[in-house]
């Protein structure tokens, strides 16, 4: 044992390396990030304004609000595939809980402003408690549980709806979605509280630390005494819930709450995530990767609305780049790894 | 030292081998030999470079420095494929199975029988299997998935699978871990048939015991470096474990007495006790009883069900029947945070099921009083001035609590793993084969922290299929068989043969 | 010509299938209660096959449809193509299939018993004239787009350019699509505001994304832009009659919907035969509404009308 | 050692009790078929017949060639999501280099219909071969890779069809896809074959033991020499092929060739997959679970055509009973594994 004090006692400058290789995973889907700003600024000059940069966090602030729950649930090495339908559910609810216009022609249940909220919080709380329950209790992956529970948010908005579309949603939330504090959204202000709370909850509170160790190791969490189940059912019911609020923020948004809204969400809150370099394995990751990838992606399809590219073509070249920024990131964790692997 | 040079090249022989991880050399200039027909036992600390060796021998590191060569001739592997078709075949550290594939097809695993026509043939692949298991004393159903086999028997069927493998040179990296001793007797009876037979085989143990009593010709290594190679005949225990860690064995000693006299603690309070515990077919009717300061061990062999005891006491089994008491109260653990709660402490044989690899020392050692330490938030600087204090008392190295656990040592590993409920003392400490894979020096390191807790007042139970560990570290001994309790020892003298009688 | 004979009640219950390509949009659900409103009328019993907007599922549902026994059946398909074979096999056991709204499959391949559709490439003309002539026939205008694959985007924006074509002073900025998709149609209204300080006017391929839009126009107090859009349904009127909106073209799913119906009654009581009786094509334009004949619109939509 | 062998001396009974263990986690998703089968039966008297029998068949037909490929990936312990997407695109290559109509108005390529044919074949082998090169030399995780590959083949159909409808494929294929031979259409014969080789590679060949090796446990089929990452390699590319194979048929018997056609196929097929038991962590399964699965979910949306339940709760009905027979599953593997987990 004493041959092992001379062996590590020289290591000093690896530690330093260590903690540079550590940072290249957050840096490379940065330098992705400031990559697309350059050329999305040259390219178009009327993409580096300081009204587009509005825009860009105007249209990235619902997914990121999606992306808070479901960056809890990466982290443990989860999935939820339902984060898009379990927002349209929850939007849908909300409004079937306001009057409607006569004109919307829904057979709705008006009820109060704060108790359709309640009402909404309650159903996306309820779903996620279904989710968690099927994963923690049942034993079914996530990966499957979320895709069934996928259909089941599609199935909930069709029997609300029916095909029709909703514009009212009580005023609170109407705030929320669509006006503004001086010259920032509170759509914005909302996004960035739900990241700001994921990040501290990630960093400095007990769960946040259970949530990177259940991740990180799911077998020797729960040979510590943590309670595993109980983590992994919080963070599907933390998904399900920042879902639901970016479904009822979105819904006022958007100014309409009908069927698959919110479907293209799907890929871009797993992208934004995945992008910004948290590990779908587990562990490895946060908040601050998430900024990065949304900021990616809201980047990206912002920018490929300022150039005079054929549409068509939009969709092929959104496709390379993204696959691009995710190679980028791969490269930058062997590096990072190739020195941490753990021994065997 | 003699070794013999003949003529002929050697079998395998390797010159000047040199290997690190990420900057971290784990062998250097490290020089190999191995002959035809011979044994070759292979010994040193954890983290030595045993294993990284004989993966390279394997195939399975293909970018190392220096050469390897076979008859004379050098060769580089880049797969284990290569090294197959060489002729090299390894049972790994790690047992290497697929669980649910069927027992015939993890006898022919890669290699699976083909017939004329180029189609895997179930009928012979199955009737082959159980004939060469049976030459090995094993009657199995070879059409069960594998997983469905107790461990031992799993793991015995990885070796078979090697030593039938046609291979010249076989490698065994530790295979008797989860062996018990009839097997082992079984398994080196094999190894020297095939010696006989002209075949050449590298064992790695850390059973100096073993190593002695099998092979022909022992090397030593010590931190990447081969410290010398010697006839077994030459070699003496207390000579190895010298050569092994490098400085006197004296104060190692006490660790390899196999007697000792057991004494129970009549008056000190119970801290836990269970009766009529049962699960599946793990065990059943499990009665037992441990005070405040006493050590008891559970020995048994491999799939005797103290394993799964050890993980009930802990709530991760919960059984089927009985009754468990903790500190008087009786409780019924739904999971490990319970057991936590009502004052339980595991530490499970596996490093790998106990350690956050990527993860800080600190954050390793905290992970299980974060709760005590604020009810809501984290408390690094805390975490860390604990942290700090366990390194230094523990004697962990490098004494850095920012590092990633995954870059120590194996036994330093392992005092971490111990270390996490050492800040606030548990009622009871349930240790799951503490010193599996351990060097000499790291297990004596487990059995002061052991001596040290007990006296504190800790109620330890010690499971372990290793009659040493047992012995060195008990007051009261229960040997379990197939699940039940067949003898308990107390206040008496225990000697390794009368534990394995009862066994 | 004569007049066609009255298509009456018919005394026993008749069986109809309906499909149309996805109940998910409104202008279909509305067109589902118009359908089952006027079959209660004439005593037909309809049966629904969602295509839930999907190709293939509305083929299954189609399979499936094809292989029960019908009086007649109504078909809008959601994939132009996907569901010739089913419909050429229901057509051969000599059930009246009515094609509404989209093709089922280029007239050329199939011989549905009549062709139900408005004309896009009117619609998008006549609210693209309606908003040219509002901005006084000169200015800035942007087009967005439903799915390009759409034919009925395409044909909207044939309409478009074919008016635009005549405004020499008429500014097109952009035409980038938002694929029927509300989300989208917001995203690309955003970053329209922040290029183009001036935008005069602005003709989406439906309402829905066009009062999507009138949101984010609103939260930048841009509301001096005259939108003009496609559908005509209900919330669309009320954002008409408000000001909201300038304009917009009916596309009469009530019309098209309830027409299926009685062409199907007409078919079976009357043997009314095709392109005899009826015609292989009925174009079934509606108007340009505005905020004069908006209130107009919508008492004949509440009573399945248009 | 002798107490070995006593042990299992006395394991004739747990034999026989193990081996229905074995069977159950097939037997649970051919009890929910049953099921299934009886309910629609009773609740409808047009779902029983000879024709809808064939329609079932009919249906699940390109959903099954899919699969086949999709079972290889997932007995591997990964995932493709870009199935779909590829089939489409290879659809779309078809048909843009096969002559059309004028009033397809399409600006294509026409060749002769072999070519179009071994064009098409090569596109998703190409396809394929991109997600292989991205996730065993890159080591992209499969999961983002094929996302990736998704929007790439999305951007594809894009680029070649434009927006428009192309109609016409090289004859052999719209044999394939719109001809019988007798009372069977070609298309399920083609899946059928499918299936059956699908079967027989995994089962009688050592590539198929080394994909259920791969999937059990890689580090062990390494080091039994197994080639890992050619095995991965093959795997993501028969899932193109077998995607693109769905694809070519699919335009066929759909009669066109256009974007989005087939995005109703990637949630059926891997629902499928994993409602027939076959795990997402590799290893267990196989074809025969495949098949099950596949009529299950044919069965289950045939039958809700079939009884006359409200359009808009048919969507949430479907959920439902997906997620129920997921439970089933569960329990049934529960059931099973409860026994022969291996001690730790
Ligand atoms: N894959 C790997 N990545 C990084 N480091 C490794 C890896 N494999 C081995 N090492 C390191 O190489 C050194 C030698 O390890 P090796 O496993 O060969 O030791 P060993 O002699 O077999 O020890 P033990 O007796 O504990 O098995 C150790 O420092 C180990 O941590
Ligand atoms: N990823 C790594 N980076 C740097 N050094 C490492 C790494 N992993 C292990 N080491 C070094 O490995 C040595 C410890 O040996 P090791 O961890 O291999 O024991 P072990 O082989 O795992 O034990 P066993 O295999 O018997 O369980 C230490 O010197 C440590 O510095
Ligand atoms: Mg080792
Ligand atoms: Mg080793």
């Amino acid at each position: 044992m004493s041959a092992r004090v001379t062996e590590t006692g020289r290591g000093a400058s690896p530690a330093v390396m260590n903690w540079l290789r550590g940072r290249l995973s957050n840096i490379a889907p940065f330098l992705t990030l400031l990559f697309l700003i350059v050329f999305f600024s040259i390219a178009s000059p009327s993409f580096a304004t300081l009204g587009n940069v509005g825009n860009i966090l105007n249209q990235i602030s619902i997914t990121a609000i999606m992306a808070v729950g479901l960056t809890y649930v990466i982290l443990c090495a989860e999935i939820d595939l339902s984060v898009a339908s379990v927002a349209n559910a929850t939007g849908i609810v909300l409004a079937y809980f306001t009057l409607q216009d006569s004109y919307a022609n829904i057979a709705n249940v008006p009820v109060d402003g704060w108790a359709a909220i309640l009402l909404a919080l309650a159903s996306c709380f309820a779903l996620g408690a279904v989710n968690a329950f099927g994963v923690t209790r049942i034993g079914i992956p996530s990966f499957i549980m979320t895709l069934a529970m996928l259909q089941i948010g599609a199935g909930i908005c069709a029997m609300l709806v029916r095909g029709q579309i909703a514009y009212n949603v009580p005023p609170l939330i109407a705030t929320l979605g669509q006006k503004a504090l001086g010259p920032i959204p509170y759509v914005v202000i909302v996004a960035a509280v739900f990241l700001l709370v994921g990040h501290l909850v990630l960093t400095y509170t007990r769960f946040g630390r259970y949530v990177y160790m259940v991740g990180g190791n799911r077998e020797a969490a729960e040979y510590s005494g943590v309670n595993v189940k109980l983590v992994l059912a919080s963070v599907m019911i933390i998904s399900a819930v920042c879902s639901g609020t970016a479904g009822m923020v979105g819904v006022a948004y958007f100014g309409s709450a009908q069927q698959n809204e919110f479907d293209s969400y799907l890929l871009d809150s797993i992208s934004a995530v995945v992008v910004g370099g948290t590990s779908l394995f587990g562990g490895r990751g946060g908040i601050g990767n998430t900024i990065v990838g949304l900021l990616v992606l809201g980047v990206l399809n912002n920018g490929l609305d300022h150039i005079n590219i054929d549409s068509f073509l939009k969709i092929l070249i959104r496709g390379l780049i993204l696959l691009a920024a995710l190679i980028i990131n791969i490269y930058a964790q062997r590096l990072r790894s190739a020195q941490s692997a753990p021994a065997h | 030292m003699g070794v013999g040079t003949e003529a002929a090249p050697p079998l395998l022989e390797l010159a000047g081998i040199n290997k690190s991880f990420g900057g971290v050399a784990a062998l250097r200039e490290v020089d190999f030999t191995l002959r035809a027909g011979e044994i070759h036992g292979l010994v040193g600390e954890n983290g030595a470079g045993k294993s990284t060796l004989m993966k390279i021998i394997a195939g399975v590191h293909a970018d190392y420095g220096g050469t390897l060569r076979i008859d004379g001739q050098p060769l580089r592997f880049r797969s284990a494929r290569d090294a197959l078709r060489a002729g090299i075949g390894m049972v790994h550290q790690e047992l290497s199975i697929v669980p649910d594939l069927t027992v015939a097809e993890n006898v022919f695993l890669g290699s699976q029988p083909i017939t004329r026509f180029g189609v895997v043939d179930w009928r012979r692949m199955n009737a082959r299997a159980a004939e060469l298991l049976r030459d090995l004393g094993i009657d199995v159903d070879p059409r069960v998935p594998i997983g469905s086999l107790p461990i031992g028997l799993q793991q015995l069927i990885e070796i078979a699978r090697v030593l039938f493998s046609g291979a010249r040179i076989i490698i065994l990296d530790e295979p008797t871990s989860a062996l018990s001793p009839p097997e082992i007797e079984r398994l080196f009876g094999l190894l020297r048939g095939l010696r006989a037979s002209g075949r050449s085989m590298i064992f790695i143990s850390h059973f100096l015991d073993d190593i002695l009593n099998v092979s022909d010709t022992v090397t030593i290594f010590r931190n990447g470096r081969k410290i010398v190679t010697a006839a077994a005949s030459d070699a003496s225990k207390g000579w190895v474990i010298e050569n092994m860690i490098g400085k006197g064995h004296e104060d190692l000693e006490e660790s390899y007495t196999s007697d000792m006299m057991l004494d129970s603690k009549p008056d000190a309070a119970v801290v836990l006790e269970t009766s009529g515990l049962r699960h599946g077919r793990a065990f059943r009717d499990v009665s037992l009883r441990v005070r405040a300061g006493e050590v008891l061990g559970i020995y048994g062999f491999m799939g005797s069900g103290q394993l799964e005891l050890a993980r009930a006491l802990f709530g991760k089994l919960r059984p089927d029947g009985g009754t468990l008491t903790i500190g008087g109260r009786q409780v019924t653990l739904n999971g490990t945070a319970a057991a936590k709660r009502a004052g339980v402490a595991f530490v499970p044989e596996s490093r790998r099921s106990m350690l956050f690899s990527h993860e800080p020392i600190y954050k390793n050692m905290s992970i299980s009083i974060l709760d005590r330490l604020h009810p809501v938030l984290l408390r690094p600087a805390a975490e860390r001035s604990l942290a700090e204090r366990h390194v230094v008392s523990l004697g962990i190295r490098p004494p850095r609590v920012d590092q990633a656990l995954g870059t120590l040592s194996g036994g330093n590993q392992q005092k971490v793993g111990l270390a996490k409920w050492l800040t606030y003392l548990p009622k009871v400490l349930v240790l799951s084969e503490p010193t599996r894979g351990m060097d000499v020096g790291a297990k004596e390191d487990v059995v002061k922290i052991v001596r040290s807790l007990r006296e504190q007042g800790v109620g330890i139970v010690v499971v372990s299929s290793e009659p040493e560990t047992v012995l060195s570290l008990s007051d009261r001994i229960l040997v379990m068989r197939k699940g039940e309790i067949a003898r308990e020892f107390a206040s008496e003298t225990v000697s390794k043969d009368r534990l394995l009688d009862a066994a | 010509a004569d007049m066609v004979k009255e298509t009456m009640r018919s005394e026993k219950p008749l069986k109809a299938a309906f499909s149309n390509a996805g109940l998910q949009a409104t202008w279909c659900a509305q067109g589902k209660r118009a359908a089952e409103w006027w079959g209660k009328l004439l005593n037909v019993e309809i049966t629904w096959f969602d295509g839930e907007l999907s190709a293939t599922k509305q083929r299954a549902a189609i399979d499936n449809m094809a292989s029960q026994k019908w009086d007649f059946v109504a078909i809008q398909a959601f994939g132009i193509g996907t569901l010739t074979a089913p419909v050429g096999k229901m057509i051969d056991a000599g059930v009246p299939v009515l094609d509404m709204d989209t093709l089922i499959a280029p007239l050329e391949q199939i011989n549905v018993h009549s062709f139900l559709a408005p004309d896009n490439e009117f619609m998008g003309a006549s609210v693209t004239q309606a908003l040219l002539d509002a901005i006084g026939g000169a200015g800035t205008i942007i087009m967005t787009q439903g799915a390009l694959g759409h034919t009925g985007a395409q044909g909207r924006a044939r309409g478009f350019e074919s008016v635009v074509k005549k405004f020499p002073k008429v500014e097109v900025l952009d035409t980038t699509p938002a694929d029927w998709d509300v989300t989208k149609a917001v995203r690309i209204w955003e970053t329209h505001l922040t290029k183009f300080p001036k935008i005069d006017a602005a003709f989406f391929h439906n309402d829905d994304m066009a009062l999507a839009a009138w949101n984010v126009m609103k939260a930048r107090g841009r509301t001096d832009i005259k939108i003009g859009g496609v559908d005509a349904m209900p919330p669309a009127l009320q954002a008409v009659t408000e000001g909201r909106m300038h304009a917009t073209v009916r596309n009469p799913s009530c019309r098209i919907h309830g027409g299926a119906v009685l062409a199907g009654v007409a078919a079976v009581l009357n043997g009314e035969k095709s392109g005899q009786g009826i015609p292989k094509h009925i174009i079934t334009d509606g108007p340009v509404v505005t905020k004069e004949n908006a209130p107009g619109m919508q008492w004949m939509q509440d009573h399945y009308l248009i």
